[in-house]
Parts: C-alpha cells; structure tokens; sequence
C-alpha cells in the first residue's frame, strides 16, 4: 500500500480523501494557490506545496506544477479528486511517465469517455441505448445549427471535455444558437482548458439517474445501485439521493447491467459513474460516463456502507475489489444537499465574503463533506461548493425529516448560501412523494422562491427589530469609541501623566 | 417611537419602545417583548416573546437580513422618513436604474458595447466570470451608454460601477 | 404524539434531544441561566427561556422555575436529558402533579434505582449478583468506617442520589476514610442536591459493561447489547465501545438476561442503563441501574441504527416498542471520546476561556455531539463536557482507525481540551488489542502522559519558530497601532483639516 | 540571531534568519524554512519545509503552545537572556513559589488555614470548585502563611493570588 498521496485538488474533496487516507494509514500532501493558504486542507495536511496564483489555470491545471511537487515530496500516488485534472487523459498520463500511479482509470479510460463525443461513438458496439446526438465535437456553427435542426429543439450544448454542469447550455430556437456555443465553448475552456463542445437532444421530463461503478486490474467490475439526480438547477445538480424514489427492482436490475456493460466496454478501471437518462415510460439511453469520484459518491457510501475513496486507492494498489456484486447491500436510504456560496433569490449568483458565523449539523446519520471554517474568506476563484449535507436514515421518509432538521440548524453567516433553498426543495410535497423529474425546479420555481421569500409578521417584526437594535446599537459604538480614543490619547493620557 | 416595517410584499405599523434592556414592539394586535444579543459581530440571537431566532445582518446590504437562515429584504423607515414620504419623497425610488455595477465580484471577460451605444432593456452588457461559471448581465433599461468605467480583462469587486445608461 | 417538549437541560444532551424531537415534528422549548444567553442550545431552540442566574442550584435544578416556565410555554412534556433533574424523583411527580408527562421512567422506578442503596436492597430479590457494600447512606462516620474495614479496603464512596462519577472517591486505608466521604458529600450536594454517599467493595481488575435496556408502558423489556467503559480518569468514563472486546456471546446472552430482569423488576419504563462489574473471570455483579439516558447512548444508537432518544418520546407518549428483542442486530462498531474541557497534563482540570478557533472532524461514520461554536465562552459553571466524538465503522479496528483520524483533524483553540489525550488512548497498543480493565488508565498512566508530552525536534523548532513570530509580530504591530492610534487622532486630523 | 529552546526535556540551539516573508531556522543539522500565517488571532498556520502545523498560543501562558493539538511548553531565549543566564540569572526561577494562585477559575469553598499557620509541603490549602468537580490545592512548599487574600464563598479568576507561605 502506498505511504503517501498527493491530492491534487482543493476544497470539500481535497479533505474527503485525505480522510481515508489517513484512516489507511497513509499520508497527505496538499497543493494550493495563492488565494488558498489558510484553506481547511492546508491546515489539515501532513505536508502542504504552493503551485501558484489564485486562477486555476496557473495553479491546480498547471501539470507540471503539480508533478514537481509530486516528485519533491515523495508521493507515490496523485489523487485528482474531481474537476480540475480528473478527466485530463494528457495529465493521466504523464504521472504514469514519472512513475508515480495515478489514481483513476487508465488513460485510455479516461480517453474514450472523458470525451464525450468519443464515448458516445464507443458506446454504439454495446446494446446500450444512447442518447441522439453529434458524434463530434462542433467544429463549424453552420454545420453544427443543420445538426441540432435535424435532431429538433431544444437541444443542449455540453462540453466534451467535462462535466458537472459545467459548459452546458440548453438551446430552445435556432436563433440562440450561436452565442450559446460561444459561451459554452468558453466556459469549458476555463474550467477544463479544453473548449470543445458537443450537441444532444433535450429529452422532455427525463429522470437523471447515475450508476456508481467499481473495477479492480483483475477483471472484476460490479457496480453499486443508482443515484437519482433529477433536482437540478442551472443544469448543475442541487439534491440527489439513492435509492431513487423513481427506479423499481426491474428496472435498477437492467441498469446495473448496462452500467457493467459500459465500464467493461471501455476496459474501465476504478470508480466511475455511468449516467443515464430516464423517461417516463423508463426507457433509459446512456448519458455520458464521468471517470473520475463524483461529487455526490458519498450518497452511495452511506447506504453500501463502503468508503469509495478507500477502494479507488486498494485499486489503484492493484489491490482485487474484496467484494461481489451479490455481496453489495444497500440499507436505508440517504439524501445530498450542495451547500453552495450562491444567492437562490438572485438566480443563484456567486455570494463571496467573509463566514462570520458557522453552525455545521451533526449528529446521527448527519454528514457534512466540507472544507468551511469560521473566520474563511470565500473567494470568487473556484466553485462556489462550500460543502455536501448528506442525511441517512432506515427509510427515505426518516432521511428527509432527518435532512430538514439539519437544515434547520445549518448556520452560515456572512454570505448567502443554498441552504434555504434546500430545504424548501426536501419540505415540497412533490418531492416528499418521490414524484419529481428533471423539471423539477423549472416547474416549481415560483412556489420554491415564494416558499424562501415568505415572510410572516412575526418574522418582519423580528427583522424591523434587528434592525432598530443594530442601528441603535452602532449609534452608541460609535459614539462611545469618538469619545473614548479621543480622551485616551490626549486627555486621560494627561492626567495619567500628570498622576505619575 | 412609531415606524413602519415594508417589504415587497407587507407594509407594517409599529413602534418600537425600550424597557431598560428589553425592547417593546407594539403593534395593532399585540404587544411583544424583544431582546437582541449580539453572538458575533453581525449576528444577534433574538429572544421575541421567548421565541428564538438567530438573525444575521448582511454585511453589504444594510437592509437585508437572515432570519434563522431565511434571507429577506425590508425597509425599517422612522417618523422622519415617514413624514418626508408625506412630503413626497420615496425611499425606494432612491436608486439609479441606469448605473449598472457589479452584483458579484469576478472577472469582466466581455463588455458587448461602447459608449453612445443605444440599447434596449434586456440586451446583454457585459459577461462576469465567478466562481467558474459565466453570468451575462442584461440591460435594466432602454438608453444610451453614457460612459463605461472599465475593461474587459478586469476583475471587480461586488459594487464596482460597470457601465452608466442615460 | 406530543406537539412541542420542553428540555430542562443544557449543552450537548440539549442539542441532542432536540434534534430528535424536530425529525419527528416536535418543536422544542429550551431554558437557560443567565451564563447560557447565547449558547447553542438557546440559539436553536423554537422558544428559550430564562430560568435564573448561572449557579445550576438556581437555574438548571430549580424545580419551581422550570414547572412555571414548561406550563407557560404550552409544553406537554418535559425531558430532563442527564443529570440535573433527570434522576430526581421529587421533580418527576412534580411534573406529573402539573400534568405534563416526564420523559422518564415513573417516580417509582426512579426512587428505588436512582437511589443507589435501595436499589442493591430491591436487587437482593434478583437472582442478580450484586457488589458487596453498604446498604444504607452513611449517617454516622464511626460506624460507616466500621463496614469498610470489614468489607476491606480499598472501598469506593458514592453518591447515592446520582452518578457520572461525581461524589465518588476511592479509599485506600481508614486515614483517609472521613476527609473522603466529607468530599464525596459536598460533591453529591452541589451536582444532585442530595448529599447522601454509600460504601461498595473496590474489586480489582474489573470491567466496567452496561447494558441499554428499553422498557414501554405495554410490558415489553427489551436490552440493546452492552458498552465498554472501562477507560475512565478520575472514576469517569472517557472512551466507551461496543460491542465490548472483552465479552463473548455466551456471556452477553446471560448478562442481557440479568439486564432485562433488573429493569422488570422496578416496573422500570423507557430507556435505562444497568451497569455491572465484570471480573477477570467473567463474574459479573450489579452495580447500579441509571434511571435515565445515558452520556455514552450514541454509542448503542450507532450499532444498532436505532434513536434511543425518538424511542423514550415514543414510550413516554404511550406507544409500544416497535420492535422485539430478536429485531436488535448489531452493525460493525462504534467507539465514543469524551471531549472535555480540561488539561490533560495537569491531573485534567478544568480549562475555561473562549474557544477562538474551531473544527469539529466529520466524514463517513463521524458523529459529534456536541454545544460549542467558535467565539463561545466555556465558562467554569457547569460539567466540563464539551461533546463526545463517534466513530463508528463495518469493524473495530476501521472504527478505531477513523477515531483517530478524527481526533487529528479536531482543532478546538484557545482551551484546553482532551482531544489529545483520547488520541493517545485510541492509539496506545493494550488498547488497540482490547485487552483492557478499569485499571487501564492508572496502569498506563505514565506512557499516556509521556506520549503527550513528546517532542520532537521537528515540533520544537516549529514551536520556537511560532514563538519567535509571535513576538515580533507582536511587536510590530504595537508599533504600527500605537503610531496610527496617536497619528489619526492628532498629527493626521489636523492636516486634514487643513486639506479640506 | 541566536537562540535556545528548552523543555524540562530537550535544549537545542538554533539560529533565526528572516528572508522577507520566511523565516530561515538553522540547527548544527539542518536549515529549514518557516513560514507562518496567521488563522486566527493568536492561531498560526505553519509550513515548515511544506510540512503543515496548526499552532495555537496559549492566551494566558505565554510559553505555552499547542501543535496540531498537543500542548508543549517551552523556553525561548535570546541572546540576550542567553547572556544573562550566563551571568547566573535563571528565567525558569522567576515565579515566587510560595505565593499560591487559583490555577482554575472558579468558587473557592473552603480555606484550611489562616494566616500565622505553620503548613508543610503537601498539606491542603483550600477548595476550589469548578465545572461540579472540587479539587484540593495543596501546599507547593513548607512555611508560615503570611496572607489570604480571599475568603470562602468568594469567586475567583485564574491568576487570582489566594495565600502567600513564606
């Protein structure tokens, strides 16, 4: 087993992995830009390496950078985490030419279906439905507008070279069209340094349901149920949880098989996650494979019992999976709430700033994966992800009350964040039954807004009298520190003196 | 003292009364003691009728708070302001519509316009990268770009004056 | 079921409570001294009261005060969390007698466990053994001293009115016999309201194994297994497992027998803990039944799923259990530390201040119970329990691993706390081997110590380093303010003045 | 500059070396950088040769710090102090032994002596409560109590001076 592992990642995942390591008895390296020194996984770190300013592209996508440090520390492994360098095949593959072992599929992998448009090409040897679509990435708009024509609108836009929401757009008429490719083409460009972009059709109320998968080097890939992922919001997911409120035994039977079939079909090793969308009439056509953890994976480790961190470092080992696929159980049921540093009132605009006060959740069956201190500075660099809530209980009912409750007692104070937002979504009839789609948010926005804008009298007497008190309050301060920084350097000081 | 509590949605008389450490909130229903401790700076613990809440006061907005966590907006306006609205002024009409800044701090990647140019309402101004995802900010208003106070390249902290439209 | 509860207590088993009660729609009524205005129980809480100045004798333990506030709140029932009010009998007829349900067994049930020596009297009707003692409180010096010197030193002096290793002393020789019960009667006094102390035999080498029991109102007695907690300083507990590495089935079977028995016999209702002495042998002895939740309960909650606290709501509310004893199936393992505020390294007294930075570990499998925020002051009013961290994992050793991570990443500054010295424990080989007894602690005393203590070089520098920044940041800085101070409120004022 | 660092069980002799921002710490082993960076006030974040500490002083010891959690207490002298010593001063004798002072705070319920009584090393001085735990002081040395400075009943800060046993 390896004795030490450089993350080469920041944030909620940087700490999720250095968790298990530590409890395998191995050792953490951190690396961070400049804006990022008194980060959680600085502070928590064996060992920590500066790899440049605060942009991404200069520091946590800078290859080089990253292998240096890696080689002067004595790291035998790099864990990517996800984003950033996780489904970069080029990076992939130079820590395999230093000699260190990336922890993550083999290049190859990550080549036919980090890319999109290659693994949707790969995926037509299978039985495996797809979803219509280009098989290319869009080289000329014209060519690309007859395309999404010939499929009809609306389409999505994706970049081919990531995911996560990230580089997305979804295009309704034809006039569109054009700038949101541009803004696609630049937003991948950015978070990946790969701008490539690829056209699919928008199913209409799809569920979007992933399946966790596990492969060792010995030949053994057995996957761990699904995930229902169909609370989304800008394209980028807010809630998911596992099992799917949607998804009977049938059916999770012939999607497990097809996720097996799609890791297999690529020589797929480590964990991965194949993503399918669902119909209502639960036809499913494969989506895109994300090579790489996910961030919502620990949804799956809560009801397996299984740490995923854990495994893809015993693989990357060249370590066999100590388990089969009949021996995978899945106990109660386990919700994810994203905590992002985003205003919902504002269409989810960044919020930035100081965490002046933190009351994180806890107790049983309550999991934050977070990397927030009271005191931080939240930076416009990065994803506004603060961290992941993750609620399980021995049913999806007991999970939701248990997710509400936590909320309830979340507190961030300084900047605006989803966690209100998240709880009008898990108090929401609608989604209480289980009965909810992809348009889930579209469908109910006005009533989910209204929901977090809903005032009562005694809520605005309680905020007109914050108010008063505050202002009152501020009134004396200042009035009490003119007075007192005045007399203590001049007056009192004289008479001070003059007592001496 | 009398004061009136707005939001979008709510207009509420009130008046605010201190009992030694205790505030008394009267309105024409009922009759509540407040009590408001600061737990760190910006955040009070309130205690309303022994209900409690934790209200955060935002540190940008000076009339926007989080109630145990719900943020809302409101307007606490005075006898003074109350009667200068007799008089015909209107506190929320105080901003100008046509000065469009910054509502999140990022990078401006892309400025769609020059000064002179004549826009409409909802056509787009200028891009701002945050946080990795693009924001495209639209016109409030229908005008001309009377000056642009930056270029595209910069990065601008939540406030910054972008472009003015007359 | 209730619609809201009143909580008669404070910190972490406050928070507790609470949360059990809003994951089942209860809203939930704090009280709190003056000293406790802004501690975390208060701030999220639906209603809070206050109940007096921070001395619990006239706060936490005031009877009155709390019945008039539970009355005007509208609350149904009252839980009393542990310690205070939980094992008063007075209090619990008090609340019935005001018509209210107390969240705990009948009076009755109470008066003969709660009260130590009445309860080794009504065991006598038992086939339970029981420890060799005093079966009535000491009331007169000469002749308490004449039992111990029969039953034979070292002998243990315990309150009879409460537990939690308060009021205890061990005694080693007759010298010492009166200045030890004097201690143990004043302790009793200030924590229980109830100075009364009894003599039991000091076995030696022993175990210390208790059992979870749950009682309804429909006659069904059932145990959740037991708890190790023989790692205790001072005769309390610190560090608590189960299952326990020392018991096998064949004597959990039978010590579950003799759990179930003790609770039938009081007519025992709702949630209670029957502890026993267990020998190098496997001979076990009644100790004493706790009449109330337990500090160490999550420790069963975590290896058994079930909420001990939702459970006593339930009971108290009428409902049967809804389970039999065949359904409690153990899970994996879970492993609980103290977390208290006290210097380890100074025979572990108490440490007070304000708490300047903090970061509570969390993770898969990682629970913590706890009161504290970041910017709170522990105050030296109350128990000095700052929470307790769970661990639990699919094995011992994987929940050990994980504790231990945990406490390496548990940053509480500005107090001192035993963090350290629990990780010290959990690393300590005997431990890790659970080949432990109650001795544990005095044997290993020394080592224990030294291993906090170590230094390496590499820490020294790091130390010295810290230091000598320290100073001269420090030194800078009094420059810089005393030089700006003096400037902005003379020298610069004036060439302001003169510019505009 | 020169400097020592003492524990009860260690001595090492090291040189500190500002380069800007890091500051260069030699021993006769190695030379290693060191940087640190404030979290909190009075909370440190350290890398020294990228190893990474959190370190906490001690708001009341000023000698005290606390590593990755663990407490130490040490000794740093400079030069300075290094001179001094050599001249026969001895820093770790300063405190006055016989002057006994509240280590916690808390309630002092119970004083076994007054003043003009003889003790010895060992004896108990007083009681004192704190977080419903009583502990017993006992006498660091043996001798005569000169004064009480406090009576039973009375609450006390740490640091407050109780009795003086000269």
């Amino acid at each position: 087993m390896f004795k030490k592992i450089l993350i080469a990642n920041r944030g909620e995942i940087a700490l999720r992995v250095m968790r298990s390591c530590r409890e395998m008895g191995i050792e953490v390296v951190a690396v961070f830009s400049e804006a990022d020194r008194t980060a959680p996984h600085v502070l928590f770190a064996d060992e920590a390496y500066l790899i440049g300013p605060a942009p991404s592209s200069e520091s946590y996508l800078n290859h080089e950078k990253i292998l240096t440090v890696a080689k002067a520390s004595g790291a035998e492994a790099i864990h990517p985490g996800y984003g950033f360098l996780s489904e970069n095949t080029d990076f992939a593959r130079k820590v395999t030419e230093s000699g260190m072992i990336f922890i993550g599929p083999p290049a190859a992998a990550i080549n036919t279906m980090g890319d999109k448009t290659i693994a949707r090409q790969s995926m037509l040897k299978t039985k495996v439905p797809v979803v219509p679509g280009t098989e290319e990435p869009i080289a000329n708009i014209a060519e690309a507008l007859a395309v999404a024509v010939k499929i009809g609108f609306p389409v999505l836009i994706k970049a081919a070279g990531g995911g996560g929401g990230k580089g997305m757009r979804i295009v309704h008429a034809a006039k569109e069209f054009e700038s949101a490719v541009g803004k696609a083409q630049r937003e991948s460009q950015s978070a990946f340094g790969d701008g490539r972009v690829y056209i699919e059709k928008y199913l209409e109320e799809p569920h979007h349901i992933e399946f966790q998968i596990l492969a060792d080097t010995h030949g053994n890939t057995i996957h761990l149920n699904e995930r229902e992922c169909s609370i989304q919001r800008r394209y980028q997911k807010v809630i998911e949880e596992s099992p799917s409120p949607f998804i009977d035994e049938e059916l999770r039977l012939k999607m497990g098989l097809a996720a097996v079939e799609t890791a297999e079909n690529c020589n797929y090793v480590g964990a991965g996650t194949v993503e399918f969308l669902v119909d209502k009439y639960k036809n499913f056509y494969f989506l895109e494979m994300n090579t790489r953890l996910q961030v919502e994976h620990p949804v799956t480790e809560m009801v397996t019992g299984i740490d995923l961190v854990a495994e893809q470092i015993r693989i990357a080992s060249g370590q066999p999976l100590s388990f089969k696929q009949q021996d995978i159980k899945v106990t109660g049921h386990a919700v994810e709430c994203r905590i992002y540093a985003e205003d919902a009132a504002q269409d989810f605009t960044p919020s930035t700033g100081e965490i002046v006060m933190l009351q994180i959740p806890d107790g049983a069956g309550t999991r934050f994966d977070g990397a927030i201190r009271q005191g931080m500075e939240i930076t416009p660099y990065y994803d506004p992800l603060l961290g992941k809530l993750i609620c399980w209980a021995k049913d999806r009912e007991s999970a939701l009350n248990r997710c509400e409750r936590a909320l309830r007692e979340f507190y961030i104070g300084g900047i605006e964040t989803t966690i209100q937002f998240c709880r009008s979504v898990i108090k929401h009839e609608v989604f209480r039954k289980g009965s909810y789609d992809t348009h889930f948010y579209a469908h109910f926005k006005e009533e989910l807004h209204a929901e977090l804008s809903a005032s009562s009298e005694e809520v605005l007497l309680v905020a007109g009298g914050v108010l008063h008190h505050h202002r009152d309050q501020a009134k004396h301060q200042s009035h009490r520190s003119d007075s007192s920084r005045k007399g203590r350097s001049n007056w009192v000081t004289f008479q001070q003196g003059r007592n001496v | 003292m009398k004061y009136e509590i707005n939001t979008p949605k709510h207009s509420l008389q009130v008046e605010f009364q201190f009992d030694s450490e205790t505030l008394i909130i009267k309105t024409d229903k009922e009759t509540l003691s407040f009590e408001a401790i600061q737990v760190q700076p910006g955040v009070y613990s309130v205690l309303m009728n022994n209900r409690s809440f934790v209200v955060g006061i935002c540190p940008i907005e000076a009339n926007r708070v989080n109630i145990n966590g719900t943020p809302i907006k409101l307007e606490l306006l005075d006898e003074v302001h109350l009667h200068l609205r007799q008089l015909g002024w209107d506190a929320l009409k105080e901003t100008k519509a046509g000065l469009i800044s910054a509502q999140i701090p990022g990078l401006v990647t892309k400025i769609f316009h020059s000064a002179g140019d004549q826009v409409k309402e909802g056509d787009p101004l200028f891009l701002i990268e945050a946080m990795k995802m693009e924001n495209e900010i639209k016109s409030p208003v229908s005008g001309v770009v009377k000056r642009i106070d930056i270029v595209a390249g910069q990065t601008v902290e939540k406030g910054t004056n972008i472009i003015e439209i007359v």
